[in-house]
């Protein structure tokens, strides 16, 4: 059964037929079904995934098929999921019928102070077309045809950023799509001269992986990549788009952009930057995890001063891509593994702070924080939620991000104390603009304008049920999820062969 | 068909489902919180059921833990894999758990039982029961975990709920503010319990307790797995967090404002239990403290600084919560003193935090029942005179008094007495400032008494107190009979110090304690001085409705020896600046650039456009340079 | 010896002839200094061995291509002498810079390279027995390709200009029927004698006869009479004086009167008053009468006018049209006026109005 | 000799090209552009000499062809030109601009 090529052309029907359908109702709910179906599928999918099977080189990639697509430069119609791929696949297929639901009226132009109404068919369509991308993304075992997922994801983001985003949407989505473009040349460069150096005649990733020996070149394909997934996941010089887009994009667009669609750079630098560079990788490792400790604490900083709730969960994820980063370039398999659970977890819990921020823009209006005060009050539930998200976004253990967070900041701390404790600082500040905007927005005195604010309606409950079921549940039993991530993250790092730090060997004795 | 007990037995006794404590409370909590509207009527009973359940499973497990010979009281039961390779999620069943666990769920019950009547007039009841039930079930995974990932959790899961409960009036802004403030700082705590946890990983390469007992980690230093250097890193680290979860020194701040939840809240939290998951954890990490000497100076020294800083704010407070917040700093000051004096010490922290749990419970729940009757007056010198009007409260309160000034034969002589003989073998600098406190809590002690229950009345005209109902004085009763007889069982014939040997070891000779000696004969004259002058200040002389301007010293304390603006000084306004320079930094540096470049591009694409004047006869000039450029090239190539 | 003679003299009057052809004030000197160069380079090529090239030069280059140019020259205004004072900014300058430049670059190419003795073409052509034969074997051999698509060439570059310059006929052919009706209704039915018939004299400026002797009006040429009249030259006879005075004074009237602009106009291109424009250069003289003509203002787009046809007969496109009016419109709304920002004084000023004025003049 | 013939050539080129550069008048440009013309004829002419074979006259002989096609087209459109515009000067085409 092609699992990977069915669960990449449902959603795509679905899209057609979303297209296709007569009235906007039937459109969503098309387009939810549509969702559901690939999410069953996936679930099905991730039943039959052995993980035992990680460890050969030959059976790394599961529910592999691998098609000639241009053979005269060996470029393959390849797609395989290992244990990373399939959890963030995994992630991808449970926020998508969420996202829809949450954005049932986000393009019917009905909520306070919303953008004019725009076709809602094209916008599930849209929607469902990303699925199919970011499922495609995460399963190519092949560079060319990842690069190529990798730059038509962007396509159906800047339609939804550009045509439904807020006021500034126009500006959000070309800086938007200019940064990745940049960032995707660089890549384009680098891809054809793995091809032409490698002269394996073959895009397909497993025989690339070490094929570059020298290490200059190694250092010049290793950068080219870099820069693309840096600006993709964005470290900290490259972030300024983030922000823009996420505040301007519709809420569940946003949820998409920063769940899914950055979790391509940090996935790429594991899976692409380290494998296939060792050396190089090992050469810039000290830059990266500057740049990662720096855009964690500046993250957060900013974050603290921002003055609009989706702006300031958009810093936040800046930071939390810093521990993503950190926890990839630390080299060892707790940090692997904490980073790889942290993008699962990451776009759980800022998904569910978009989501709502979202929920409340659609009844208030305005996203600017000033502007409520007290909603707790007024709308408990919505409050609870969003401290719940809140709180895992500050990764109060317990929940979800803090089992990522402490195995990231563990596995760099044993090969890197001192940035590793300054990550640990992040805490700390995660913890002061949290809840200086939990302060701001939900409680004190009932602000108000925010007087007549509906609690959340059914729709909205099981929008964020979900998330916060996870939420807690993969905060309390992460075990199921890493045994699966583990023993991708062990293949990942022994192709880098970095001698394990110090604990590993006592860790043996310790246990 | 097995009977119950038989079940029990197979099943390793009621230890094996001892993890039961943690779960019903957290369950009581689940249901109440999801339930909403319809478990208002049935909620605080379910939420009091929870609780009481854990006390006996506690009690059970502690008669259980008796019967095991002496050297087998240690049960850890694992329950599931965590973070495989790393932590499993287990329950240690020892000793020092046990009494923590007996404490937590018998305060709490009690302290469950008063909030009926407390918050019987409150819209969130349920809210607050649940909130009530989260903080217990999160301090019992604190003490029972059986490694330190699971006491992490435990740790934040208590911050939590100080947090939901400080800010239970989320309506009032100081409240949410406090709340907000208590939690940052409890996070800058456990900043440095993290990274604690990380260096033992990295030294020891495991997290569990077992494998971090005193001699493992002495063989570790010997055998140079690890240095000395990082193990006092680990214990001034795990100091860190102890002050930030105990309201010792450098992070006490926040402890004064937490009085801003409801009284029960700060009597559980902020009197009986929470505040001493600090103490737990230096007792608990004993093994790292008694390899890093130095380590350990310090905790005693910031014991100490604590003490007598808790002592000063609180003669100064006129709010009775306030008062008695300053006090439990200081009292947790003693048992850190006692805690860093090594094995000897163990017993003596633990037998206060026992025995304080008790009466500072006692009297926060007094203050709530007169604040209760006074319509939520709190300040003391509204009071005045209380004494006939509520019998009960009086009595109690004034038997937890007697108890913590460390009256004769009450609790809190048994104990605090051996904890400044203690400290006065260990260094006779730390025994006498630890006189000194004593005396300085006589003296704000006695103030409260008499403020509050002698004297004139000074009550607003509106207010008419009436004793609280028997729901709130039954707990009161109860624990003021802890707080005469618990310390004298505890002490006497080093009891406790026994039961806890398996748990953190013992001193090579045990202490024998001795009614009259120096330093005790000293700390009671002291303590009697100090009554003394609080009666001639407030007893007999007319208390004045506004508070005098007093000496430097009493500005000092009033401002909490300025421990709020240091901290604004050193942390906020830097941080507001720093986060202003950032967000500047950010939309004009970096995104300054972009757009800088974006409008260079647009501009010169503008001057370039010019070039296209419309005139043919300039097409053909370029035409003719381009021409002569070609030819020059072809000259340059030719002849080169 | 000889080459080299007619080398430098050939030179020097092909290079003074080339800057006279650039520097002169009008535009038929240049047209002829052009010929000088060509005709020198003719014998230049005689010179270097190729007598039919030089032949074709002569007749065809010179002979054909400078004639259509003289011939272009006649249509356009041969006077329209432009200034030499340069509008554009930094023209002259940087085409001087430019010019010499490139000059001195292939001077310094040419020089620097060492040219063998030349071959000489002797040996080529007498093999194939003399320059024409030696061409054409070579032309129908390796060039006929070429050849071919110079010749498609040719055609479409007429065709091109046919259709270019083509105006479209706008009112239907005049019928027979038309042309009787016309003249009957015309104030001369009859046609008018032949000059000879009751004439005097042959001459080409003495006007024709009427039956009852009156001088015919219309026979009168009006540019000869107004030359004759500038020159003082008037008829012996005074009556016949007297009726040219009249008619040229009533000409003016006329021209005056009708079309203020286009006297200027037509003067300032010394082109024939009546119909200025009326005669493309390549279009079939309508027979349709000298108003009516004149009435067609230029703009022959070729392309069939559609929508002018406004009742009266009046242009052949309604102002909005491609009509000068049009242009008027395009000149008039252009912010600063193309012709203000444009190369200033310059011969042409505002012939729009002339030729409006002319249409409803009629 | 050659030399002689090819810097004449050159020189009449660039009179040409300054012809085309300075005047005005869109059929004395014209008449420079085909002064440049003669110009190349007249270097083609002297290779075919110096190499000894007849191609460069031969190609002078296309040159002129395409000349004469040029000048046709180039005519008709400064008379059709001049026809709607009343002008013949070369400034005053300069609509198509920025």
């Amino acid at each position: 059964m092609p699992w990977l090529s069915t669960l990449m052309a449902v959603p795509v029907l679905g899209a057609v037929g979303v297209s296709l359908v007569k009235s906007d109702r039937l459109a969503k709910q098309v387009a939810l079904a549509v969702s559901l179906a690939v999410l069953a599928l996936t679930l099905l999918m991730t039943l039959q995934f052995d993980p035992s099977l990680g460890a050969s080189k030959e059976t790394r990639f599961q529910f592999a098929e691998v098609y000639e697509w241009i053979p005269r430069f060996g470029v393959h119609y390849g797609v395989g999921v290992d244990g990373i791929a399939l959890v963030l696949i995994a992630l991808s297929a449970v926020l998508v019928p969420i996202v829809i639901l949450a954005s049932w009226h986000d393009a019917d132009g009905s909520g306070a102070e919303a953008p004019p109404k725009r076709s809602v068919k094209t916008y599930f369509a849209l929607l469902l077309v990303l699925e199919a991308m970011m499922i495609g993304v995460f399963a190519a075992t092949d560079v060319f045809l990842f690069y190529v997922f990798f730059e038509a994801m962007l396509i159906p983001m800047y339609f939804m950023i550009g045509s439904y985003g807020g006021v500034q949407r126009s500006y959000a989505a070309v800086k938007f799509l200019l940064y990745s473009l940049f960032g995707g040349l660089l890549m384009l460069v680098a891809v054809i001269a793995l091809y032409v150096i490698g002269d394996k005649g073959t895009f397909m990733f497993p025989e690339l992986v070490g094929v570059i020996q020298d290490p200059t070149t190694q250092k010049w394909l290793f950068l080219g990549f870099f820069i693309a997934f840096a600006v993709k996941a964005p470290l900290w010089p490259f972030h300024t788009w983030l922000p823009d887009a996420a505040a301007q994009a519709p809420a569940g667009a946003a949820v998409l952009l920063v769940g899914v669609l950055d979790k391509v750079g940090t996935y790429g630098m594991l899976r692409f930057c380290l494998e296939l560079f060792p050396e190089a990788s090992k050469f810039f490792t000290p830059l990266v995890i500057v740049l990662a400790v720096v855009g964690i604490v500046y993250g957060a900083i900013v974050a603290i001063g921002q003055t609009d709730m989706k702006r300031l969960i958009a810093y936040t994820s800046i930071s939390h891509f810093g521990f993503i980063a950190l926890g990839v370039f630390a080299m060892t398999t707790d940090a692997g593994a904490g980073a790889t659970l942290y993008m699962v977890n990451h776009g759980f819990s800022t998904g569910a702070l978009f989501l709502i921020a979202g929920f409340l823009i659609y009844r208030r209006g305005s996203g600017r924080i000033a502007d409520y005060g007290g909603v707790q009050k007024v709308a408990p539930l919505m409050a609870g939620t969003f401290l719940i998200a809140g709180l895992s976004g500050l990764s109060l253990p317990g929940l979800s991000s803090f089992v990522s967070e402490f195995m990231v900041l563990i596995g760099t701390y044993e090969r890197h104390p001192v940035p590793a404790i300054i990550a640990t600082s992040g805490v700390v500040l995660a913890a002061v603009y949290i809840l200086w905007m939990y302060q701001r927005t939900m409680t004190g005195p009932t602000a108000e304008s925010v007087k007549a604010l509906p609690d959340l309606n059914l729709r909205e409950k099981w929008v964020v049920g979900p998330l916060v079921a996870a939420i807690i549940a993969l905060g309390f039993f992460p075990s199921p999820a890493l045994d699966v991530i583990n023993p991708a993250v062990d293949h990942a790092l022994s192709n880098v062969h970095i001698n394990p730090p110090a604990v590993a060997e006592k860790k043996g004795a310790g246990q | 068909m097995e009977s119950p007990a038989e079940i029990i037995q197979h099943s390793g006794g009621v230890i094996g489902v001892s993890w039961l404590m943690i779960a019903l409370p957290l369950l009581g909590a689940a249901i109440l919180l999801l339930g909403g509207r319809r478990t208002d009527r049935w909620g605080h009973r379910l939420a009091i059921g929870m609780s009481v359940t854990a006390f006996l499973i506690a009690v059970i497990s502690f008669f259980e833990l008796l019967g095991l010979p002496e050297d087998e009281r240690r049960r850890a039961i694992a329950l599931y894999r965590f973070i495989p390779g790393m932590a499993d999620m287990g329950v240690l069943i020892d000793p020092l758990s046990i009494s923590f666990a007996l404490l937590i769920t018998g305060v709490g019950s009690l302290i469950h039982i008063y909030s009926i009547g407390y918050m019987a007039h409150d819209p969130d009841r349920r809210r607050f029961f649940s909130y009530l039930n989260l903080f217990v079930a999160a301090m019992l995974l604190l003490v029972l975990a059986d490694n330190y990932v699971g006491l992490f959790i435990g740790w934040e899961g208590v911050g939590l709920a100080s947090y939901l409960l400080i800010g239970f009036w989320q309506f009032k802004p100081s409240a949410a503010t406090a709340a907000k403030k208590a939690f940052i700082v409890n996070r800058v705590g456990d900043f440095g319990l993290l990274i604690a946890i990380f260096t033992v990983w990295t030294g020891f390469g495991s997290v569990a307790f077992d494998k971090l007992s005193g001699t493992a980690v002495g063989e570790a230093l010997k055998t140079g797995q690890v240095s000395q250097g990082s193990l006092t890193a680990i214990g001034l680290l795990l100091l860190l967090g102890a002050c930030g979860k105990s309201a010792q020194l450098p992070l006490q701040s926040w402890l004064l404002d937490a009085m801003e939840g409801p009284t029960p809240v700060s009597a559980l939290i902020h009197a009986a239990t929470m505040v001493t998951a600090g103490v737990y954890l230096v007792v608990r990490s004993g093994g790292f403290f008694e390899a890093a000497p130095t380590a350990q100076l310090v905790v005693t020294i910031v014991g100490v600084v604590t003490l007598l800083a808790g002592a000063i704010i609180g003669c100064a407070k006129d709010d009775i919560k306030k008062g008695l917040a300053g006090s439990t700093m200081s009292q947790i000051g003693y048992m850190m003193l006692a805690a860093g004096l090594g094995p000897v010490g163990y017993a003596f922290a633990i037998a206060h935090l026992i025995t304080h749990g008790f009466f500072k419970a006692n009297m926060f729940l007094g203050a709530g029942s007169v604040m209760h009757a006074m319509n939520d007056e709190v300040d003391m010198r509204r009071y005045g005179g209380l004494y006939p009007v509520m019998k009960v409260t009086a009595i109690t309160f004034i038997i937890g008094y007697l108890a913590i000034i460390g009256f004769p034969l009450l609790s809190g002589y048994f104990t605090k007495d051996g904890i400044i003989e203690a400290a006065m073998e260990h260094s006779s600098v730390l025994g006498w400032l630890a006189v000194l406190g004593a005396g300085i809590t006589g003296f704000y002690m006695s103030r409260m008494i008499f403020m509050t229950f002698f004297g004139g009345r000074r009550w607003a005209d509106d207010a008419h107190p009436h004793e609280s109902p028997s729901v709130m004085t039954v707990p009161l009763i109860v624990l003021s009979v802890g707080s005469v007889f618990l310390g004298a069982f505890l002490i006497l014939g080093n009891r406790l110090m026994l039961f806890l040997a398996p748990a953190v070891g013992r001193p090579e000779e045990l202490p024998a304690f001795h009614a009259f000696s120096g330093p005790g004969l000293a700390t009671l004259v002291l303590v009697a001085a100090g009554a003394a002058f609080a009666w001639v200040r407030y007893g007999a002389a007319e208390v004045p409705l506004v508070a005098p301007r007093g000496s430097f010293l009493t500005a000092f304390a009033r401002r909490d020896l300025y421990g709020d603006a240091l901290n604004e000084a050193l942390f906020m306004r830097p941080g507001q600046w720093l986060t202003r320079i950032a967000v500047f930094f950010d939309n004009r540096g970096i995104d300054g650039l972009v757009n800088g470049l974006a409008a260079a591009i647009g501009g010169t694409s503008g001057r370039l456009r010019r070039v296209q004047t419309g005139y043919v006869r300039s097409y053909a000039l370029s035409i003719l340079f381009g021409a002569a450029v070609v030819v020059g090239a072809l000259l340059y190539v030719g002849n080169m | 010896m000889g080459e080299a003679i007619t080398f430098w003299v050939l030179a020097v009057v092909s290079v003074s002839a080339a800057l006279g052809l650039v520097f002169s004030r009008k535009a038929v000197y240049s047209a002829l200094m052009l010929g000088v160069v060509m005709l020198s380079l003719a014998v230049l090529y005689a010179v270097q061995g190729a007598p039919f090239l030089a032949a074709v030069q002569i007749i065809v280059y010179t002979g054909a291509v400078m004639m259509l140019f003289l011939f272009v020259l006649m249509l356009v205004g041969v006077d329209s002498s432009d200034s030499l004072v340069e509008t554009i900014k930094g023209q002259r300058v940087w085409g001087a810079v430019a010019g010499l430049g490139f000059a001195v670059l292939l001077a310094l190419a040419v020089g620097n390279t060492m040219f063998a003795p030349a071959a000489g073409l002797d040996g080529a052509t007498r093999q194939a027995g003399g320059n024409v034969p030696a061409l054409a074997e070579l032309v129908f051999t390796r060039y006929v390709f070429a050849f071919e698509v110079t010749s498609a060439l040719l055609i479409t570059a007429a065709l091109g200009a046919m259709v270019l310059a083509h105006r479209e006929r706008v009112r239907p052919k005049a019928t027979q029927r038309d042309l009787a009706r016309a003249r009957f209704l015309g104030p001369q039915p009859s046609p008018l004698p032949g000059p000879g018939t009751y004439a005097l004299h042959n001459a080409i400026d003495m006007p024709a006869l009427l039956p009852d002797g009156t001088v015919a009006p219309t026979s009168i040429n009006r540019v000869l009479a107004r030359h004759d009249g500038e020159y003082g030259v008037a008829p012996t006879d005074p009556e016949k004086a007297a009726m040219i005075k009249k008619i040229i004074a009533q000409d003016v009237v006329v021209k005056n009167g009708s079309a203020g602009g286009s006297a200027n106009g037509a003067a300032r291109n010394g082109v024939a008053t009546e119909t200025p424009a009326g005669t493309g250069p390549s279009t079939t003289s309508e027979a349709s009468g000298p108003a009516e003509s004149a009435g067609a203002p230029a703009g022959g787009h070729g392309r069939p006018a559609g929508h002018g046809q406004s009742g009266h007969g009046q242009g052949a496109y309604g102002p909005a049209g491609y009509g000068p009016g049009g242009r008027a419109a395009v000149n008039g709304t252009l912010p600063g006026g193309a012709t203000g920002a444009g190369p200033g004084e310059g011969p042409k000023e505002g012939p729009a109005e002339g030729t409006a004025d002319r249409e409803d003049g009629k | 000799m050659t030399t002689h013939y090819l810097v004449l050539s050159a020189l009449l080129f660039a009179i040409g090209a300054v012809g085309v550069l300075s005047r005005r008048n869109a059929i004395v440009v014209f008449m420079c552009v085909e002064l440049m013309l003669n110009a190349c004829n007249l270097a083609f002419v002297t290779f075919a000499r110096q190499h000894g074979n007849l191609d460069g006259q031969l190609i002078a002989f296309f040159v002129m062809v395409v000349a004469a096609a040029e000048v046709v087209i180039g005519l008709a459109i400064i008379v059709m030109i001049f026809r709607t515009r009343r002008s013949a000067s070369v400034d005053d085409a300069n609509l198509l601009k920025y």
